[in-house]
Formats: C-alpha cells, structure tokens, sequence
C-alpha cells in the first residue's frame, strides 16, 4: 500500500527537521560548546522510518547513532527537546520513560542489549500482545556474540521483534571490509532461520516499506526479520576521536543524502513543492535555534528532569 | 511434615511460586522435559507447560538476557545455570545490564530475576557428578557480591533453600542464588507443609555457643556443625553463623556473635584470595575490633583450580582446616 | 583424487576398532564400573575422517564426542590406550601431550574453546607455518556466542582452520529444530564469509573428501571452512542422564551405521573381503577386551601418567 | 630523562617490548591506525604493521579468546580492553581458559597474556571521557584477584606504568593489567631512557611516615599523598604504601607497614563491598594484629554503580573520605 501523501510529507518534516538538529549538534560539539556526541549524520533515514512504522506501543531499542531521529520521527519528541537533550535540559532520547512512546535505554556496550530486548518481545508474546520490538545495532556490534546469540534464539521461538542493524561502514576506525568476510550482514539470517534484507538506508521510502513489511510479519506472528540498513557516516565516530578515513572518502561519504533524495523523490512525484519544502525547514530551523539560545543560557530549563542527586543515585542501586 | 531433600526443596519452592504467580518462569538448559541435570526443576514443565518453563538453546548470555528483558516487563524469570561455572558466559548480562538497570533508568524499570547456580564440588559422589574437575566445581559468588544492584544468596539447608528461594523469586532485585550441589542429594530436612519462608539478609546461627564463632556458607556449615560436635567433647564450645545472605549481608548478627566470642573463623568453599570471606573478616576485624582475642582466621578453598575426582581434596577446605583454624584461634 | 584401497583398509579399521572400543566403554558405563562417559556410537566417522586427513603437525582441538576415535584414526594411540584411559590408566584423548600429534585440550565449557583455536591457527600463520587446526564442536555449542565471534574473526582474516560441527540432532535433551531455525547450520558459514559444508556424518569417505578439501583450501591460504556433518547420537548425552527420546525415535537413530556403510562400500568395491573385515573386527576386539581386562584389575598400570599431586595440583596454578 | 605522561609511559614499555621480543604482539579495538583511544598503542602500528599490530571486529570473547590461543602456541599477545567494564564480555575467555590452561594442560601450555584495561573514572576531564557513567567507570579488579591463576597489577604512577607492564609483558601468566584512564594525562614524571624495570609482587612507599598507613592503589594514591602532605603540617605523619601488584601481593610488606604505625586505611576506587581493599584488610586484621591501635578503615567507593558526569563523585572516595578515615583511625 504506497505511503499517503501527508505522511510522505511528515515523514520529510521528520527527516529534515533531524538533518538539521543533528548538524546544529554536530557544530555545537566541533565549536567546543558540547561534547562527546555521536552525530547521527547520514543516518536519518534509518530512525525516521523506523519512527514512522512503529504503534507507541510498540518496544524501540536504539541504538547511540539513531536515536534521536526515531524518539523524533515517533513523535512527541520535539526537536526542542533533541537539542535541550544535549545540554541536559530535556530528557535523553535514549532512556525515554512515561508518558512516550515504548523506548528500552541504551546500554553502554554495543550488543549487549541486544537479548535484552529480545526479551522484551518474549514478554509480549506471552502477554498476548500483539506488539513488536524493534532493536537498533551496529555493523560493528554484530559481531559480538550476544547478538549471534540473541538472533538466534528469537529465530527459533519466532518472536515478534526486528532486528535493524545500521551499516554505516565503520566501527569507529574498523572498515566492515576487515571486520567480517561476508558479503553483507542480511546473509546472516539465513543462519538463524529468519528472512534477511538488505536495503539503501539513504532511502527513506525503501527503509520504510522494508520495515513495515518485518513489524508486519513479526505482528501475524511469522518470526523476526534481519534488516540490514546501509548508509555512510558522514562525521568521525564521535566528537574527540580522530576519523581514520582520507578526504576523498569522507566526501564521498557526504555525497550520499538521505534528505537530499526524499526531497528530490517528492518534488518529483509533486507531493511537495519547493516552497513547502522550504518553508518546514525554515520552520524547523527556527525550533532549533531557538532551542540552541535555550540550552546556551546558563541555567536549568523548567521541565527538565531534576539532576541526579547523590542521595538519590545511592537509593537508586536497589529497587524496594 | 515430610523429609525433604536439598534438591527437593528447591524443587518445592519453584512449585510453589509458580503456582502462586503467574508472573514466575523457569528458563534454562535442560529445564522441560529432563526436569534439570540435577533434577532442581523436575515436573514443571508437565504442570506449566513450555511457556512457563521454557528449555533454550545453548547461549547462556541470550538467555539471561532474555530473562532479564521479560523481568523489566514484569515477569519473575528464574533462570537455571546448568553449571554455576558456566555464568562466565553470561557475566556481561549479569552485571552490565540486570544489576544497572533501575539505577539507569531512574527507577522506571525492576529486574526482578533469580539466577540459580548449582555450585561448587561433589564428594560425596551422590546424585550427579563427583568431583568433576577446573569448570564444574566452582563457588564464584564472591564475583557477584561485587558488583552493586545484585543480591547474593547460598543456603546450606533444605529449609534455607526454600525459604530463601521464595523470598528471592519475590525480591525486586536480581538475586544470584547458589546451590551446593553436593547438598543436592544429602542433606535432608523434615519441613512443614505450610509456607515457609526466610527473609533475605538475615543471617541464622545453626549452633549457638561461647568460645569461638565460625561463619561458615554452603556445605562448610555442615562440615563445622560435625566438627563443632567433636570439639563440644573437649569443652569447647563453637557457634555456627551461617550468613545465609552474602548480599545484603547480615553485619549486626556477624559483628554480634563475633563480639561475644571474641574469635572469629571464616569458612567457605571458593578460594581465600578475595573470596567474600576476605569481606566477613574485614567486616568483623572492624565491628568487633575491641573484642577480639584473636586474628580472624580464613579455613578457605586453596587459590588453585579444582582439580578433578577426590585430588579436589586437595584445594577444599575440610573439617580439619576447620578445627585447625579453630585450635588456632583458641590459642592466641 | 581417489583414496587408495590401503588406506581405504587403515580408515575402515580405525572406524571399526572405535565403534568396538566405544562399544565396550559404553557397556562399561551401562554396567556401573565406569561413569560418566559423553558416548560416542554413531559419531565414529567423524573422528575417523578427520584423524585420517590431517597431519601430525597439524593441530585439532576435540570435542567431548569424538576426541577418541580421532587420537586413534591419527595415529599412535592404541585402542588399548583408549580404553585404559577410561580407568584412568592411560593418558586421555582430550588432552594429548609431548609426543602426540598435535592436540588441544578440551576445556568444559562447550564453545568456549573455539576462539582458543583460532588462536592457535592464527599463531601458525603468523610463524608462516603451512599447518590447519581442526576445531570440533556440536550443534548446541553452535550457538554460543563464542562460536560466532571465532567463526566471523577466522573469516575476516582468512585463518588456517575447519570448524567441525556435529549434529547429532541434540544437546542433551534440546533437540536441534528447537535449538534453532535454521535449516541447517552450514548456512551460517555465507555470513562470515566461508564456504559452508553439510555433510552426512554416517559416510566415512564422503567425510573424509570434505575435510580433505576443507584442509586443502586452508593450507593454501584460502581461509576457514565450516563443514556440518549429521549424524544421530545413538545413545543417552552421557551416562547417568535419561534419554528424552521415546524407542522409535531411539531405535532409527540406531539404524543410521557409518561403520556398516564403508564395510558394505569397500565389500562392494572388492576392496575388502569379508575375510579380511572379520580378521580386522577380531583383531580389534582382542585388543579391547585385553586392555578391559587390564583396566579393571586393581593397581595402575605401568605406562600410565602419575596421579596430580596435591603439592603438584598446587604448583600447576602458574608457571615459572 | 625525558618527562613522560602515564599513558606515554604504557606507549613507551610496548615499543620498547615489541621491539625487544618478536613474539610480543597487540591486540584490541582501533588499537592500529587509530592508535587506540586513549592513545596508548600510537605508532605502533606505522612501526610494526598489521601482523603484530591487530585490529579486530568488536568482539571481546572472540579476540581474547584467539589472544589465548597465540600465547599458548609461544606469543605474547597484549590485548587492550578499549575500557575495562568491556573485559564482562570477555570474562569466561580469561577465567574459563586463560587462568586454568596452565593447570589442565599439567604445565604442557603457558599463556603469556596481558590484558590492559583502562578502568575508573576521569574526573579530571583531560584527555578522552571525563565522568562517563555506569559503563565506561567501573575498577574491576576485585574479580580477577579471586580467580587463581591469573595475576593482576595497578601502577599508580608513569615510572610504575612503564616497569610493571615491562614485567608483565615478560611474565608467563595471564596478567591483568589496569590502567587507570584519569591518569593518563595527569600524572607526569622523569623517567630514565634506560631499561626500567619494576618486578612483579613488589609494593612501595610512596611516602614513608609513622602514625597511620594508608594502602592505596590507582588514582588513590595521588590522592592520599595530597592528604598526606596537607596532614603533615599538623604533624601526623602518613606512609603511603602502593601494593602495585594485587596478585600475588606484597603481604610482607604491608603487615610490616601496618606492624609500623598501627592503624591502617585501605583506599580503592572500585565499591567498598566485596573489593580487594577487604582482602588487605582481612591480610592485615590478620598479620598485624597485635600491632593494631585501631581497626582497620576502608575508604572505597559506596557500593552503587557510578553516576555519569560530576556525580561520579557521589560514590568515588576522593580526598575528604581518605582524610576523614584517617582522622577516624587515629582517634581510635
Ligand atoms: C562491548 C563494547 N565494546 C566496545 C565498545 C566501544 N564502542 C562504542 S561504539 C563502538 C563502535 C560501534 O560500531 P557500530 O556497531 O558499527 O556502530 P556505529 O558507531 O558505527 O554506529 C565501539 C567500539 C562498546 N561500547 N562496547
Ligand atoms: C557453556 C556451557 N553450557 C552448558 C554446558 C553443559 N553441557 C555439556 S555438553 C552439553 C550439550 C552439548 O551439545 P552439543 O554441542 O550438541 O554436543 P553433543 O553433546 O551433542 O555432542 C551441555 C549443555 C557446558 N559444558 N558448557
Ligand atoms: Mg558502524
Ligand atoms: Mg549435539
């Protein structure tokens, strides 16, 4: 069933308006007002279509490139909010809690969460429910073997859940190229009984269709799905760590435009017009530096949550 | 009442809590049908059925995982390692994300998960595996009692590793929870019927007396309780102080009891170097400074693997480190 | 390149001698003056194949199933020896030392041996030996993390090592199609990027040529190979744990018979009378009821390596 | 003499090593042409190229798992731990075979491996990762000290760094080595050109006194000479004592100290509870004990994960903790 028109349209809000925050983020973080970011650039298309075809209550688990995007493209998750999130003056979009859509925190070493939401989807199924976890992870994180693991035991127990591993090329300074000998990640589906696909993750469209079909799939009860997104990372792995890649390959890299080919698709099939296109990202650019002003003043936004004290971090170790 | 055996208990207190809520589950290697290696979970799977106790592929990291994801949903996953040794696997699982993540989420998630571990050596030989060597004779729990947000718990008698079993399947926390697996299938107890429970972080002298206080775990409170015997022909008078609860640790009962005698042994079955009794005696060593008539002495597993058969022997501790440490610390 | 009937008459020994001794240790096991035996009837073929392909200088890394016939089909370790070593009166199959070929010790968490012997593979090349490393593991220590980690590592940087996976269609009670979703675990082999084999267990040559290949492909520097071979366990995981398996399904696993396939192949080529197999079997079986006899009167045997020491258990935590 | 950070300090024993000994390898995450993360393995890859300096897929167990495997067959794999809390991961690799290969193979197999884990917190914000939360702050030295076979060491400063990893690199066990990351760019000291070796199993005074001792390892140490030289001006006299290596550990030496001055602080960044600051503690309670004025204090980390950012603070031990544990012993 093709995409309406208006949700192609909000899906382009959604893309744009993350191009935007992750660039200004990404700036923030290169002029030295911020530190330590993951910038997501290059990756938006992966977390907005996921953050499109997902029900609220539904389980996202994300990963640190896209969480972002997905907390936004989900909704509820303003663009406000991603930036004062970086300044600690609104809620992390990786440890989303009440009151939004159904989102696991991250944890700090790459697949080992990935059994964790695995079980969360175990959960559901045993509850009767008929939602989907989807779990975000790396072409690095793959080759760890709690995800091996994990992949394996919700092929065989055919539980409701998609895995979207976002290859972008590198773990940190690790080509793919050395890090397995595979042809492409989606091969190792096959190897836990489950489909694979492999799909262009700078276009939106297609991520979207492939995502919907493996939450549909893992909704009717047929087992999880492999999503291999592919995609270039656009920036170093993270503020403060040097890229180990050579100019002409970062451009090349930078070339690819996930936001570029949307809007060029829309303009196209005349879904959008240049003005409307135009104007979203004046209005969202707006959102955002404003929200920049914000988090540069000194001083707590009103709804941020309250510092973690440390009376309150030592109550925290045990649950009652 | 009815005599029930170690193993049996355990057995009685999954049962129970199963029957009870439905929000407990039994996941591991060998769980259904085989009823568990050590048959610690025998007829759930034909009163339960398979999504209830439910057998996994051989991935002790993804099936921990998994637990610990269904308890963040609010199921009580009881998880079986088949062998205590084999939690190196799931390590990661254990102390990266189930002991972190009410911490990390402020609150909004509990991981209310039981990791049993059969532990420990065999010499008695009976039930499954004697003495069976480096990787299936171990007692890591000083490991767990390590690491913030878990809870440690090694019953050394029937009545014990029921009661404690229930509290820890209703506990919020995740509970590492050890069973010797030489206990299994020789010590027996007459137990009522009626719901039987044992708080965690109390800890139970299972023998009073005067002269000398030996805080014993596991199987070492059965050795110590034989030799305390021995000894009460001579007039020496030993009191047993079992932990129970390694995490939260019973530190009033220690330093109490310690306080009295003025002499204190550590006994358990993993080796002395950082084992959790190095944390008892410090504990004591401190709290009862002024009482004390004696070092804390440690009658501790060798810092060596355990070798394989009755050469195991060689890196317990037995009822005659006991009395040795005991003799020791009498003299000074 | 055809296998020569002399060897095609050394293999077939090797394979009937082992099926004998396992036969008698079993029945050891079954009578209560042995414990604890992983038997391996029904997996003889593998350890056969594999023992008869390898050189001396190449390494191998045993299972608990098949390190048996595997010293013996390599050479140098009796069938004598294989039982005696049951009594604890001759050195152990699983942890061969000085003077043997080549070997790994077995270590008791199953998959957890296997990024060792990548290890060991990866040594050789650097030391630019021309050797392999054969490393066994089953269809339930498949899937250990371990095991991906080691297979996608010897992938990417193309090691000198065969993964030997034998499915005997369990791990303990679990039967493999619960285990897993996969079709087979020779699948798994295209996402690390290494040709993947299935391969019928129960048929020494057909073994013996995949391996062959397998180790061929290694040696020249053409990297890993994983092979499957499928057999059915014939009996219980190991003495002292009930089958969960009802009669029938016993019963045809029973039927499945590396030893009688080659006995009826080389009758059928001429390359073995039924003089000839019965001379062979007869041979053996002197050599194994001899070495019961031995092994069961009290007292150790002469050749046998001194018990550990307490004092000598205690030296050995760390070396000089 | 040149000045020399800690981290350089590290960059410096594996040039020198690599280059002394063929068999001497690296291996970890980014550790080749990114140099490492933190820096430590810079230039060594441009020096001695891909088959001595190995990148690998991010997978822990698998690489130190293949690190064991070479060491067995006569290699000395270094392998970084790109933080120390990723070593959860690889832990049945070190303790499953690294620490028992020895053992089971009767003496037949040596595993020459170090494994280098920058662990703690950096408070200081120098260098990469100031305050990074429960998963990138963690000292988990505890766990390989119970864990016989494998030895462990802590260098607290740049001459120490240097030496010691010298020495483990040469040593025929697996060694764990922790680096303490906030060191790395703010500990700086003249060092020699010349070999500098530092044994295994040796403590140091870092600053000899006479009322108390204070044991101290990592980050903790420079912490305790501050305390120290500000206490001096009141004229209580503190000795600092660094074990350095907490496997096998300097007994003598500490009981001699503690024998010296009577009351002891034991000092470590990891959580009180289960730490090894309970092992010399109980080492301590035990060989000192006639000496003792007062009881031993440990002035640890609070058993709770550790809060990201500034709030790390909130459970690490810093200056006032170690000074008022001090003061407390000295009542006594
Ligand atoms: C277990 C573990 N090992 C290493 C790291 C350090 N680390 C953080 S992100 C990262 C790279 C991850 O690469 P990939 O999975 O491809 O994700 P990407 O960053 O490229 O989006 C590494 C090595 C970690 N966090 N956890
Ligand atoms: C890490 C680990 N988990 C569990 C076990 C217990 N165990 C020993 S053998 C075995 C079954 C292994 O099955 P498979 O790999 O198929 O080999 P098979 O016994 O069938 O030859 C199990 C579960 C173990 N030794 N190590
Ligand atoms: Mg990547
Ligand atoms: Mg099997």
């Amino acid at each position: 069933m093709p995409l309406e028109p208006d949700r192609l349209v909000a899906m382009y809000r959604a893309l744009a308006g993350s191009r935007l925050a992750e660039e200004a983020i990404t700036d923030l973080n290169k002029q030295g007002v911020l530190r330590g970011h993951h910038s997501g650039l290059g990756h938006e298309a992966i977390g907005v279509a996921v953050g499109s075809a997902v029900r609220d209550d539904d389980c996202v688990q994300p990963s640190h490139r896209s969480g972002m995007m997905l907390a936004h493209a989900r909704g509820g998750y303003s663009l406000r909010e991603a930036v004062l999130s970086q300044f600690g003056k609104a809620p992390s979009a990786f440890g989303l809690g009440e009151g939004r859509p159904r989102t696991l925190t991250i944890v700090g070493l790459v697949g080992t969460w990935v059994p964790m939401s695995v079980g969360v989807a175990m959960a559901d199924r045993l509850k009767g429910k008929d939602t989907v976890t989807v779990t975000f992870f790396g072409d690095g994180a793959a080759n760890e073997g709690a995800v091996h693991e994990a992949m394996n035991f919700a092929g065989a127990r055919r539980l409701p859940i998609v895995f979207l591993l976002e290859n972008n090329g590198y773990a940190v300074s690790m080509p793919v190229s050395e890090a397995t000998a595979a042809p492409d990640f989606a091969a190792r589906a096959a190897g836990y009984g489950m489909p694979g696909v492999l799909v262009d993750g700078h276009d939106t469209i297609a991520m979207y269709e492939v995502v919907e079909e493996a939450i549909d799939r893992a909704r009717r009860g047929q087992g999880p799905t492999l999503i291999e997104a592919r995609i270039l990372r656009w920036e170093a792995h993270a503020h403060g760590i040097a890229d180990v890649r050579d100019e002409e390959e970062l451009a090349a890299a930078r070339r690819t435009d996930c936001v570029r080919n949307l809007r060029e698709s829309l303009l196209a099939q005349g879904i959008l017009s240049e003005e409307q296109a135009a104007a979203i990202e004046a209005e969202c650019r707006a959102e955002i530096d404003a929200a920049v002003e914000e988090g540069r003043k000194p001083g707590p936004a009103p709804e941020a949550p309250p510092p973690l004290t440390a009376d309150e971090a030592w109550r925290l170790t045990y649950a009652d | 009442m009815s005599e029930t055996l170690y193993v049996q208990a355990i057995n009685r207190a999954l049962h129970e809590e199963m029957e009870r809520d439905e929000s407990v589950l039994a996941i591991g290697l060998d769980i259904g049908r085989q009823g568990g290696l050590f048959g610690a979970t025998r007829g759930l799977y034909e009163q339960f059925g398979p999504n209830r106790v439910i057998d996994t592929p051989i991935s002790e990291a993804g099936y921990t995982g998994a637990a610990i994801g269904m308890a963040m949903e609010g199921m009580r996953p009881v998880v079986e390692m088949q062998f205590a040794d084999f939690v190196t696997v799931a390590f990661d699982q254990i102390t990266t994300v189930a002991s972190k993540m009410h911490f990390m989420t402020r609150g909004a998630k509990q991981v209310p998960l039981v990791v049993r571990m059969p532990y420990g050596v065999n010499v008695s030989g009976e039930g499954y595996m004697t003495g069976a060597g480096p990787h299936h004779s171990q007692s890591p729990e000083a490991w767990f009692c390590h690491c913030a947000g878990l809870k440690v718990v090694m019953p050394s008698t029937p009545g014990d590793a029921l009661g404690l079993l229930k509290s820890a399947i209703r506990d919020n926390n995740p509970v590492m929870f050890f069973e010797q697996k030489g206990l299994y299938f020789t010590q027996r107890e007459d137990l009522q019927e009626s719901e039987h429970i044992v708080p965690l972080g109390k800890a139970d002298v299972k023998r009073p007396g005067d002269d000398v206080t030996v805080i014993a775990t596991g199987a070492m409170v059965g050795l110590t309780l034989s030799v305390a015997g021995r000894l009460a022909s001579e007039g020496i008078s030993v009191e047993v102080l079992d932990p129970r609860t390694l995490v939260p640790l019973d530190r009033e009962a220690i330093v109490a009891s310690a306080a009295k005698t003025g002499r204190v042994v550590v006994t358990h079955e993993a080796p002395e170097t950082g084992g959790f009794g190095a944390e008892i005696a410090a504990v004591v060593a401190d709290g009862a400074f002024s009482s004390l008539k004696a070092p804390v002495k440690r009658a501790c597993a060798r810092d060596m693997p355990v070798p394989a058969g009755l050469t195991a022997r060689a890196a317990l501790p037995g009822e005659a480190t006991i009395e040795a440490a005991i003799r020791e610390v009498l003299k000074a």
